[in-house]
């Protein structure tokens, strides 16, 4: 079906579309995954979804993107997650594209935003730093301009799957007499660019989805910044709310609930009303969390604009899911340290409380979420 | 309830403007009425009926506004946010039930006595069976009393029944009424199905009032937060008190959420088991948050809060009262679950 | 019996013997009081001890106090509390006492402390004003010397039970220039003195337990200074500490938990299983708490110095008290918002939810508490 | 256990003293042998077996040190605080079994095969039945089976048994066993008494290393929390981040009241009930604020927190194994209520 022929569709009946070409296509092993994918791993369906032309509902349609108002692009995310589709290797679609789209030079899109499209770049993501996570204003990673080129030295850390990755996208400090969040630029480079050290970070988990970046001495053209020289921060700044309406879906805590029910009948205790009363309070929750995000999202169908919204509901959100897992791991009894799924039942409670506790770490800690809510949205003084 | 959304937010922006009529900037009113023997004001009271509001949810055809719950809800809203202690919710209760029963929306307080027992949502209509927690009983004109017959429940009025008062931390009071059928007015035969609605309605709206009360302590106390002067800055800037100020918001957050999902609900033709689930869910919700919030709303205060003449402590006492009508939260929890489809 | 014949008796036979006492002289109807008590309502208790020679255990035998050590004044503290003896009107005892011993003149002494065991002065403690709550030391009760008067001029707020009181003593700011804790002096007048009036403030629970005490112009001889001049905050900060051991007993949470239960037989709730394990997690709260109050208390029958242990029990102990009260009104359902005690039952649930209140605001908030020890205890940086 | 509270604080002082052999003050060792086959050290094993530690309970003239748990809880602390894996706990379990029975304490790992399902802190003995959750079997030099027959809970020794391991998140293990008696050796006819007062003890000196888990993961924090500087200032100057540090030294003192004061109540001669209540309570209590330390400990560490690499995590994943290790903190509760007379 063209663009246009799904212009034409009603809601309900693009929603439909979407659903059976979802059922249809998304790869039964990478379903409802139990940790993030490597780009090896999710490879297929990032694919699948390029060769559908679906890889990128939010961009024009003149860039290769789907062109989809707010609406439309929920209710694909709806059915995607429904579906269990396993996110992708999305940095590029999410973050560069954007960003490239709002302030990068007509050859930067022309250059890179087919290539992302095709599969052909994966994109890493190169903001945090050891001494800049929360406090992402205080990076230090340095470029000096010499001649035509960056010269970068410094460190990235907590980079999504930089091992995946054969571009990477960094904020670097360009001018370290002005303000912390001025002086900040923004970059483009190979990751296999003379100079520049990977290294896995592997986490409680066990995974490694994270990675530490050294810069020694990498030269990067001058054509390789984004937009101004020293605006950077502010570019990046406002793409920074996105993540936060997804890290609000109810889904993990829907999950994770469900396979709480499960874990209380394999240990015979389904029927017990200590769990009954447990789980009650726990469906609530999770039942006003759903209506919280629908709220917000029928706010994004109208085609308003959300304000601290995504923080309340990346709040209410992340912390449920942990306090669910958290009751989980007191239910699995001698269960709850086993490394691996346990034996016979597809129920790995350690492993979902362990997958819980980033979320409150990254992209806006509960802390510093506090702080904005409290400032900016309860007008409290500093 | 088919308007379109900008046409539902209007009416809903009417009812609220309306509501600010009875719900003065300050508590003198409220003040004045605590521990008085109605307990409310009669004339504030025909004020309300004559702008329609105990039958805003009677059809338009039986002589009532025909407004759905989300218009009720932003109503409760608005009075709890002042306090208001005209008994509303229970009037209109009784107003559904005799639009019911083919009968003209009273213009004065008609008070049902159908509670048999502390913590029910439930009314068994027992004949001889004492109807307690009947709110606001001594300012009531005429008493309305379901009764279980062969014909199912039937609905009879009662002029006047032997009262037994307890007062309420909220300055209103209940009574315990003895039943005497002795002269009374049978109305109708079976109001089974439009009980059931009644008190499903009047939950959610109770719990559009502790939204408002939650929503008007918490910003009383942002208030105090930001002037109040410890240590040499205010209070509110304190990160502690931040982030506690910020969880009570979350919970108003949800709160609202999960009362105004209920009332779309019920707006857009629930079944009777979605009818329960969602106003379990938003009662149960509005119960605990309303307490947590009151009650933090003391705390934060500090001593002042404590007083009785500082007004946050209204919040509290009213919470109290309303956190627990038409069901406790463990009483919603428990009908939430019963009546929930497994979860998908 | 005497008190050297007391002396003789072991830690057993002289918990026996004060047992046999309390239980033979407590009045029936003041025990286990649901309020504290106005000095008319407690006073044939308070005579009682006086009688007996027990009103202040702590005090040397010199000046008619019993001479005891830490671990004999916490036998009989454990025992009036196990009668449920009521808190006697006890500012000269505990508060007054302890201080004219340490920097009163011996005139002071001869002239107060008797009255005090006597129950002819009855006094009431003026510290905290309208700004000066948590922040004390930012107290503005002015005192001015004139010729041989000190002039007060000003206001106090929160004072316990003034209006039960014939003499008061009060911290007073002597020197304007100081900084906030220097220039601050202790004065004792009585409430009868000209130009003081009192009006007492009705609390949440309806009760006018405290009061406002404003000063206009009042004048207090020269020798009705305690110690030095501007050194009364020294001396009263030494005592503060001692509220909090008393508010830390494990008795409220007790006999909350207890009025719980008979609340869940009322409401037919005694067997549900969702309430026997909320009780079944308090019971176990109750014993913790019980076991960190006894391991205080051993500590100071050993004679051992307390650290941040009385603030840690008085964090634990009302806040535990607290969610009892909370979970005691959700189980009444409607009787919970009654004015007076449920009707054929001795219980109150609002009564025990709103007295619970100000245990975590006075005598050190909760959030004083908490700055103390994270600054103290834990050393955390300002 | 008469001795003066003096005599007794310094015997308690010694113990601890002499686990500092064995806990170094960084978790190289600790890393090194996680995954391993054995997952624990023999030497360091047979070091702590020499020092008298593997039979700290069994009675001097059995060959025992003849402590109390006092003193046991205050070496299962300290071990605790260096998470050393040898399991010393598993182990004297063992080893008061054999004493029981009679027999010489072990100077290597004996592990008792007494669990046949998740979850649960007695051994029902079922002849045929797997045992479960068997901790470190593949270092274990000799095997224990309690199997229930005629004479009472019979104990026997088996060389061998099939296994059937899973890795823990620790990095230790534990086996199923399948019981097979065929040229087990019989040691004794009945040690249920014995085994019950075991599991108990075992149960204590798991909280006594939870104890030690969550004070070191703490001091960790408060170290980091002094040190680590975000906008411009030490983020332990963050008052929320104080307050909430203050509550996790609140839970810690608590544990700490809990499982010193059962210990003291087993050591002050306890009955079986008064027992069972005391050890459930201290147990409950470790297993929760363990979980509640150890997991606040990886977010107040914020992103570092959630690495391997970082010491912290090491924490939480050893509470993940032993929270439930003798009975989850639901078992414990629920046990706590059923031995408990009813409170004063």
């Amino acid at each position: 079906m063209t663009l246009d022929e799904l212009d034409a569709l009603d809601d309900a009946a693009f929603r439909l579309h979407v659903r059976e070409w979802v059922e249809a296509n998304t790869p039964e092993d990478l379903r409802f995954p139990r940790r993030r994918l490597h780009w090896h791993e999710n490879r297929p369906w990032y694919l699948a979804l390029s060769r559908q032309g679906w890889l990128a509902p939010a961009w024009p349609r003149d860039y290769g993107g789907m062109g989809l108002g707010a609406a439309r692009q929920l209710i694909m995310i709806e059915e995607f997650e429904r579906h269990g589709c396993p996110r992708v290797s999305d940095m590029g679609v999410l973050m560069l594209g954007p960003l490239l789209l709002k302030h990068g030079s007509e050859e930067q899109k022309r250059r890179f935003l087919p290539r992302i499209l095709s599969g052909e770049d994966i994109w890493a993501q190169g903001y945090s730093e050891p001494d800049a996570g929360s406090d992402l204003a205080a990076l230090r990673l340095e470029a000096v301009l010499d001649g035509d080129d960056w010269v970068l030295n410094g460190q990235k850390t907590w980079i999504t799957f930089a091992n995946d990755a054969n571009w990477i996208f960094v904020l670097a400090r360009t001018d370290k007499a002005a303000k912390k969040q001025e002086g900040i630029s923004f970059l483009l480079m190979p990751t296999a660019t003379p100079g520049i050290t990977i290294r896995p970070i592997l986490n409680l988990d066990q995974h490694d989805e994270f990675c530490e970046v050294f810069f020694d001495n990498v030269r990067v053209p001058k054509d390789m910044l984004v937009g101004e020289v020293n605006k950077g921060w502010t570019y990046a700044k406002a793409l920074l709310g996105f993540e936060r309406i997804a890290i609000g879906s109810p889904r993990l805590s829907a999950n994770a609930l469900a396979a709480m029910k499960r874990l209380a009948e394999s240990m015979g205790r389904a029927d017990d009303p200590a769990f009954l009363e447990m789980h009650a309070r726990f469906r609530l929750e999770l039942a006003d969390l759903k209506a919280l995000y629908e709220r917000c999202a029928a706010a994004l169908k109208r085609g308003e604009t959300l304000g601290a919204e995504p923080s309340m509901l990346k709040l209410v959100a992340t912390e449920l899911f942990q306090r669910i897992t958290d009751a989980m791991l007191e239910l699995a009894g001698d269960h709850a340290g086993l490394l691996d799924p346990m034996p016979g039942a597809a129920l790995h409670p350690a492993g979902q409380f362990l997958i819980a506790r980033p979320s409150t770490i990254f992209g806006g800690s509960s802390e510093i979420l506090r702080n904005v809510l409290a400032r900016g949205l309860l007008e409290l003084p500093a | 309830m088919s308007d379109s959304y900008a046409e539902r937010q209007e009416s809903i922006r009417l009812v609220r403007d309306s509501a600010a009529a009875v719900v003065p900037g300050d508590f003198r009113r409220i003040r004045d009425l605590r521990f008085t023997e109605a307990g409310f004001d009669a004339a504030t009271f025909a004020e309300m009926a004559a702008m329609g509001w105990l039958a805003l949810r009677v059809p338009e055809d039986a002589g009532g506004a025909g407004l759905g719950m989300a218009e009720y809800v932003a109503l409760t809203e608005a009075l709890g946010r002042g306090l208001v202690p005209e008994p509303l919710i229970p009037g209109a209760l009784s107003a559904t039930l005799l639009a019911a029963a083919g009968e003209t929306p009273p213009e004065e307080y008609v008070v049902t006595a159908w509670q048999e027992a502390a913590d029910r949502l439930v009314a068994p209509g027992t004949p001889a069976a004492a109807r307690v927690f009947v709110p606001m009983a001594r300012g009531a004109a005429r008493v309305l009393l379901p009764v279980r017959e062969a014909s199912g429940l039937a609905l009879y009025e009662a002029s006047a029944l032997p009262l037994d008062v307890q007062m309420m931390q909220d300055g209103g009071h209940v009574a315990t009424l003895r039943p005497a059928l002795t002269g009374a007015r049978r109305i109708a035969d079976d109001v089974a199905a439009a009980m059931d609605q009644a008190l499903d309605e009047a939950a959610l709206a109770t719990a559009g009032y502790l939204l408002g009360v939650m929503e008007q302590s918490f910003a009383m106390t942002l208030d105090y937060l930001r002037t109040r002067r410890q240590f040499g800055k205010a209070i509110g800037s304190f990160q502690a008190l931040q982030h506690r100020a910020v969880d009570l918001q979350l919970q108003i957050t949800l709160t609202r959420a999960s009362v105004e999902d209920a009332a779309a609900v019920l707006d857009a033709g629930a079944t009777v088991p979605q009818r329960r689930a969602v106003v379990s869910r938003a009662k149960a919700r509005a119960a605990e948050a309303s307490m947590l919030v009151t009650r933090s709303a003391v705390q934060l205060h500090g001593a002042i809060g404590y007083t009785d003449e500082y007004d946050v402590g209204l919040f509290v006492r009213k919470a109290m009262v309303l956190a627990n009508a038409f069901g406790s939260a463990q009483l919603h929890r428990r009908r939430f679950v019963a009546e929930m489809a497994e979860e998908d």
